[in-house]
């Protein structure tokens, strides 16, 4: 399993594969992580926490959709000071990078929280950009390049981790935030969190979940996620980690070859937790097959004349 | 092997088309659906009252495909659902998690409140499997004693054990009471509890002094009901994927937790 | 078939039954037309034409994604000279509304092939603003509220037909375009063009499209272009026709409730070209079901308090 | 029932494993593919050559799970096609279309050129469910006539009529001119035919001329497969989705259109 092809150095990360658990995703204690540490994730993200405890909205906050969910689960969280707790904890039973996300809504409460984290021990912060900030409610920090850098500076100045930010896919020009991102500090970039989407409901006529809106994710966003992580990388040399449908070994090369160095893996634990196992193994077989001999020799191989 | 979760999530709406009343907080809600119609026992489904919330139940009957969720009304939706009549519209989801297993010989099992649902679910099942069917039942007060005609055409008489807490019928003391003498006197080969958590964990302590097996169903917060947004987590496990029904083993790994604390809405833990 | 409950009357067209052909799909040909309207289609609208031939990118021009598929056909197209004939044709044969998509490289253009379509008997015209703009290569114009407003200008003056404007769901606010369209002279929106996507292949290592990058449609699509109809319904009160993901009744009622007055149907053909007819069907019942004496009487419905 | 198109829609890669010379133009390429192993003779697949084109090709042969194409090199693609050895990479969609009916009795089979090969594929099956089995081909040249052997070890000698323009093989004549007298002569069932389109319309002057059941395969630009694109359109049909098989009938609906003229790349009718 920790095999010289698979492991990866992201970022100044040393990660056994190239495999993730997604943000959100079993993502507030110690025991989950190891578990699916155990289940051969090679690096775990938690779920996104800010300066105080949420949480978060009522029921539904999750409908299927076709080959996808819907979630708006609000960001139900701790807060930082509980969770620092956790992240400690986490850092005696791990052995693989716990990345911490976080969120806040301004770049002061973004820095605080995310000083928080890496001082209890988080091995990088991964910067949640996709909620609604509060002085322009509704719209995305993550929508605009201006608060994007802002915040990456402000966080950068404050901790001496690694810092990745984390992309939203509903802009209109996703490399316009990388490059705002990359400019102000980022250290890499994952592409991306959730599509906006609805789900209405014919008999009753109302949206289903308690927010109305929520986000996509799941394989029916792979070709979406893929795109903005092909044109990024199109761009800029910067250390991409895809996310968005990754279910199998072949999505992870997918990603890979679009340009990303590891993929974060969300939706498709539902189906199945071994998923980071099977696709490391999967992933494994591609690199023998097509004599390669690590991970980073196909990265970005599909830009290629 | 069961459904993946996934392939059981599309939100159904369908129509209430009987409620009966089971107790004078405690109310049984019938409704077709074709994915819960093939569940078993100790699987449960998340019901949306549309415009107010989302809550899981135990799935308690699927006869001739009508589907039975018995619900005590203690908060905001559970009240909500209470106020609803035949012909009111629903969402399911599911049925989600794993179920009782199949046990033989003889069997026993406990619950508590609510709880008794999917214990009577299992019943009617192992019924004609069993050498031995023994049932023990526990509420506040008689009138809150769900199921005991229906448990009592299952089980034999000498085999069924009630308590309420005020005397009003039965022994006057909890659940817990009468098993410890009752495991002490009668062997089983398996036993089965589902009720509050305070509850399991007491029926655990003596299940694990005597070495016996047993399979206890947990209630957590729940969300998602598919196994990702971790609300519903103990210890490594999620109730809502790898449970809700856990057996010895894991019952022993999360003893910091069963009984002593869970994760609330904001994803702190909280004592009990 | 044309009950009065399922026939609408849309921005001053009228129409037998709410769902229409969506642009590009079998879009050349009077034939065609006629047997998607004898399949039940409420209105038909045309493949994108511009003012010169194009041939179109080389295949592969079409890849299966889950739940839907990516396209870069390049629009090809014979140009609106020879297609005035088709439309004359068409006009002949066809008892429903026939909607002439054009597009074009600046808002002159656009406005020329508009003119050329109205005269030749289109009995709306509707903008496809998805396609690149030659000053600004790889931006689309349905990304920029200028560009959009001058050229929906523009083509307003040339026609006196009902405009409808096509909107982008690559766009980083879709109501900013709504109301640059509406505000702009347009009669009426299409809610909503395809998400820009890429198809890696593992194997070949390459992206499988000639053209690398497309546009994701179907079902998987749906959550996302139900939102853009909400989100401009939530705003606005314009005319919207649904589109992207609607292959049953139930898909195009959630258009409804969302607020479209209408729905085009596009990759659903593929599977059932009398996908027209079991939708059209289906809303019938619903509307029965509902007591709805008509269409219009469940359009927006999700939006109450 | 034939499967969705969007099912069988999803791009698979593949090796070559054998590539067979046919003639000096034409080539067999070989290859395994699960879907595509279940495709009836008349269905089509589309072969993607990376980084090249991808283009629709009719389905020869299935026999042990391995695919057969048969392809004239005749501009870009095939060419690029031509040069590919066992082992090189290719990408497969498919099969798309209807196929040819299954007729019993006295069949006629008529090929021209590469439209030898789905005709063949059609013999194998029908060989043993006929009373007699015919076939007429046409090529050039003697070289360029496809498949001799293997439609001679399906069909009695005096069944199996050949031409050439040249001279070099066979009567030398089109492939359309023997086969006035034969339909005069003989009686048949069920009359299959590909080839180009000028010959297929010739063809069908010749069956409608005697009200004979007649089943053609078209070919058109094919960008989607699935009938969605419109590049195929004729008439009121997709080549690609509501044939490539066509009955007298739709050949009637379409004779303003058959060898006239058909749609090019940019979407316009473009004149044979
Ligand atoms: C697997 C499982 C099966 C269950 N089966 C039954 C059953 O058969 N019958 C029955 O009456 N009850 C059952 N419950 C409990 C039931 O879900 C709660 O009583 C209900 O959610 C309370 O909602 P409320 O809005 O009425 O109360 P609230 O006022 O919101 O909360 C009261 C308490 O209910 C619990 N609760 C609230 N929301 C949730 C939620 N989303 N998930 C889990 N617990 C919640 C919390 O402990 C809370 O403190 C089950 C719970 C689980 C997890
Ligand atoms: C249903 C169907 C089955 C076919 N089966 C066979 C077969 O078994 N063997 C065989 O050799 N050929 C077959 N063809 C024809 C084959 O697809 C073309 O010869 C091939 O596409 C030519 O590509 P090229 O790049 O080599 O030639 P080009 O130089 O690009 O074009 C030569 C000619 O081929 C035709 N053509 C080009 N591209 C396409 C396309 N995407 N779709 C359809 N026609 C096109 C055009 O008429 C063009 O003028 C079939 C076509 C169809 C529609
Ligand atoms: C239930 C759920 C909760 C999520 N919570 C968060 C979160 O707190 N922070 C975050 O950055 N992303 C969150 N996401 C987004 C995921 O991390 C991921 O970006 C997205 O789901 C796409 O990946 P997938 O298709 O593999 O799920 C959440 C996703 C889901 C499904
Ligand atoms: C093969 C194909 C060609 C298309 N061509 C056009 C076009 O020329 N102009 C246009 O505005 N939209 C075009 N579209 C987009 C559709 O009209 C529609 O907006 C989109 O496919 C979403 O709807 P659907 O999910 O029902 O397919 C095309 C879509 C497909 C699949
Ligand atoms: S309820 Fe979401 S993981 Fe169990
Ligand atoms: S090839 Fe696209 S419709 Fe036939």
């Amino acid at each position: 399993m920790e095999s010289n092809a698979l492991s990866i150095d992201f970022a100044g990360l040393n990660l056994p594969n190239p495999t993730m658990l997604a943000s959100g995703i079993m993502g507030y204690s110690a025991e989950s992580f190891h578990r699916i540490a155990k289940s051969g994730a090679g690096a775990v993200v938690t779920k996104s926490v800010g300066s105080q405890p949420r949480t978060g909205y009522a029921n539904p906050t999750v409908v299927q959709a076709e080959s996808g969910i819907i979630n708006a689960m609000g960001l139900p969280n701790p807060g930082i000071d509980v969770f620092t707790e956790e992240i400690k904890f986490s850092k005696t039973i791990l052995r693989v990078p716990i990345i911490v996300s976080v969120f806040g809504y301004s770049a002061e409460d973004y820095a605080a929280v995310a000083k928080k984290a890496a001082d209890a021990g988080a091995d990088a912060v991964e910067l949640n950009v996709s909620c609604p900030h509060v002085k322009q409610t509704g719209a995305e920090i993550g929508q605009s390049p201006k608060l994007l850098a802002e915040i990456v500076q402000q966080v950068k100045a404050a901790i001496n981790k690694p810092l990745i930010v984390k992309l939203s896919p509903n802009v209109t020009d996703i490399t316009v935030l990388a490059q705002a991102a990359v400019e102000a500090g980022a250290d890499a970039l994952t592409a991306v969190n959730t599509l906006r989407a609805i789900a209405i409901d014919a008999e009753t006529q109302m949206p289903i979940l308690a927010n109305k809106k929520g986000g996509l994710s799941g394989a029916c966003m792979k070709p979406v996620a893929l795109r903005c992580v092909y044109d990024i990388a199109d761009q800029y040399e910067v250390p991409i980690i895809g996310c968005g449908g990754v279910s199998n070994w072949r999505d992870a090369v997918e990603f890979l070859l679009a340009g990303a160095s590891a993929v974060q893996i969300g939706t498709a634990v539902a189906d199945d937790i071994e998923v980071f196992q099977s696709i490391t193994k999967g992933v494994e077989n591609y690199l023998r097959k097509k004599n390669a001999r690590s991970v980073k020799d196909i990265v970005g191989l599909a830009h290629r004349k | 092997m069961l459904d993946l979760p996934t392939a059981n999530n599309q939100l159904r709406t369908t129509q209430l088309v009987q409620v009966r009343t089971e107790s004078p907080t405690v109310k049984t809600f019938m409704f077709t659906d074709r994915l819960c119609s093939k569940a078993k026992p100790g699987q449960f489904l998340m019901l949306w009252i549309p415009g107010i919330d989302e809550i899981p139940l135990s799935i308690m009957d699927t006869s001739n495909g009508v589907i039975s969720v018995t619900v005590k009304a203690v908060g905001d939706a559970t009240r909500h659902l209470h106020n609803l009549a035949p012909g009111a519209t629903v969402g399911v989801r599911g049925p989600f998690g794993n179920s009782f297993t199949e046990s033989r010989g003889r069997v026993l099992l406990v619950g508590g409140g609510t709880g008794t649902a999917p214990l009577l679910f299992l019943a009617k099942q192992l019924a004609s499997k069993t050498d031995r069917l023994s049932f023990v039942e526990g509420a506040k007060t008689a009138s809150e004693l769900l199921f005991v005609k229906e448990v009592g055409g299952i089980c034999q008489e000498k085999n069924i054990i009630t308590t309420t807490e005020d005397g009003t019928a039965g022994l006057q003391c909890l659940v817990t009471q009468p098993l410890a003498s009752l495991l002490d006197k009668e062997k089983f080969d398996m036993i089965y509890v589902c009720g509050p958590e305070i509850m399991v964990k007491r029926i655990f302590e003596l299940t694990e002094a005597r070495k016996l097996p047993i399979e206890a169903s947990l209630e957590r917060l729940m969300r998602c009901g598919i196994g990702l947004c971790g609300s519903c987590v103990i210890g490594k496990y999620r109730v809502c994927r790898d449970g809700p029904v856990f057996n010895a083993a894991q019952l022993r790994e999360m003893k910091d937790e069963l009984g002593i604390s869970k994760i609330g809405f904001d994803g702190s833990r909280i004592p009990f």
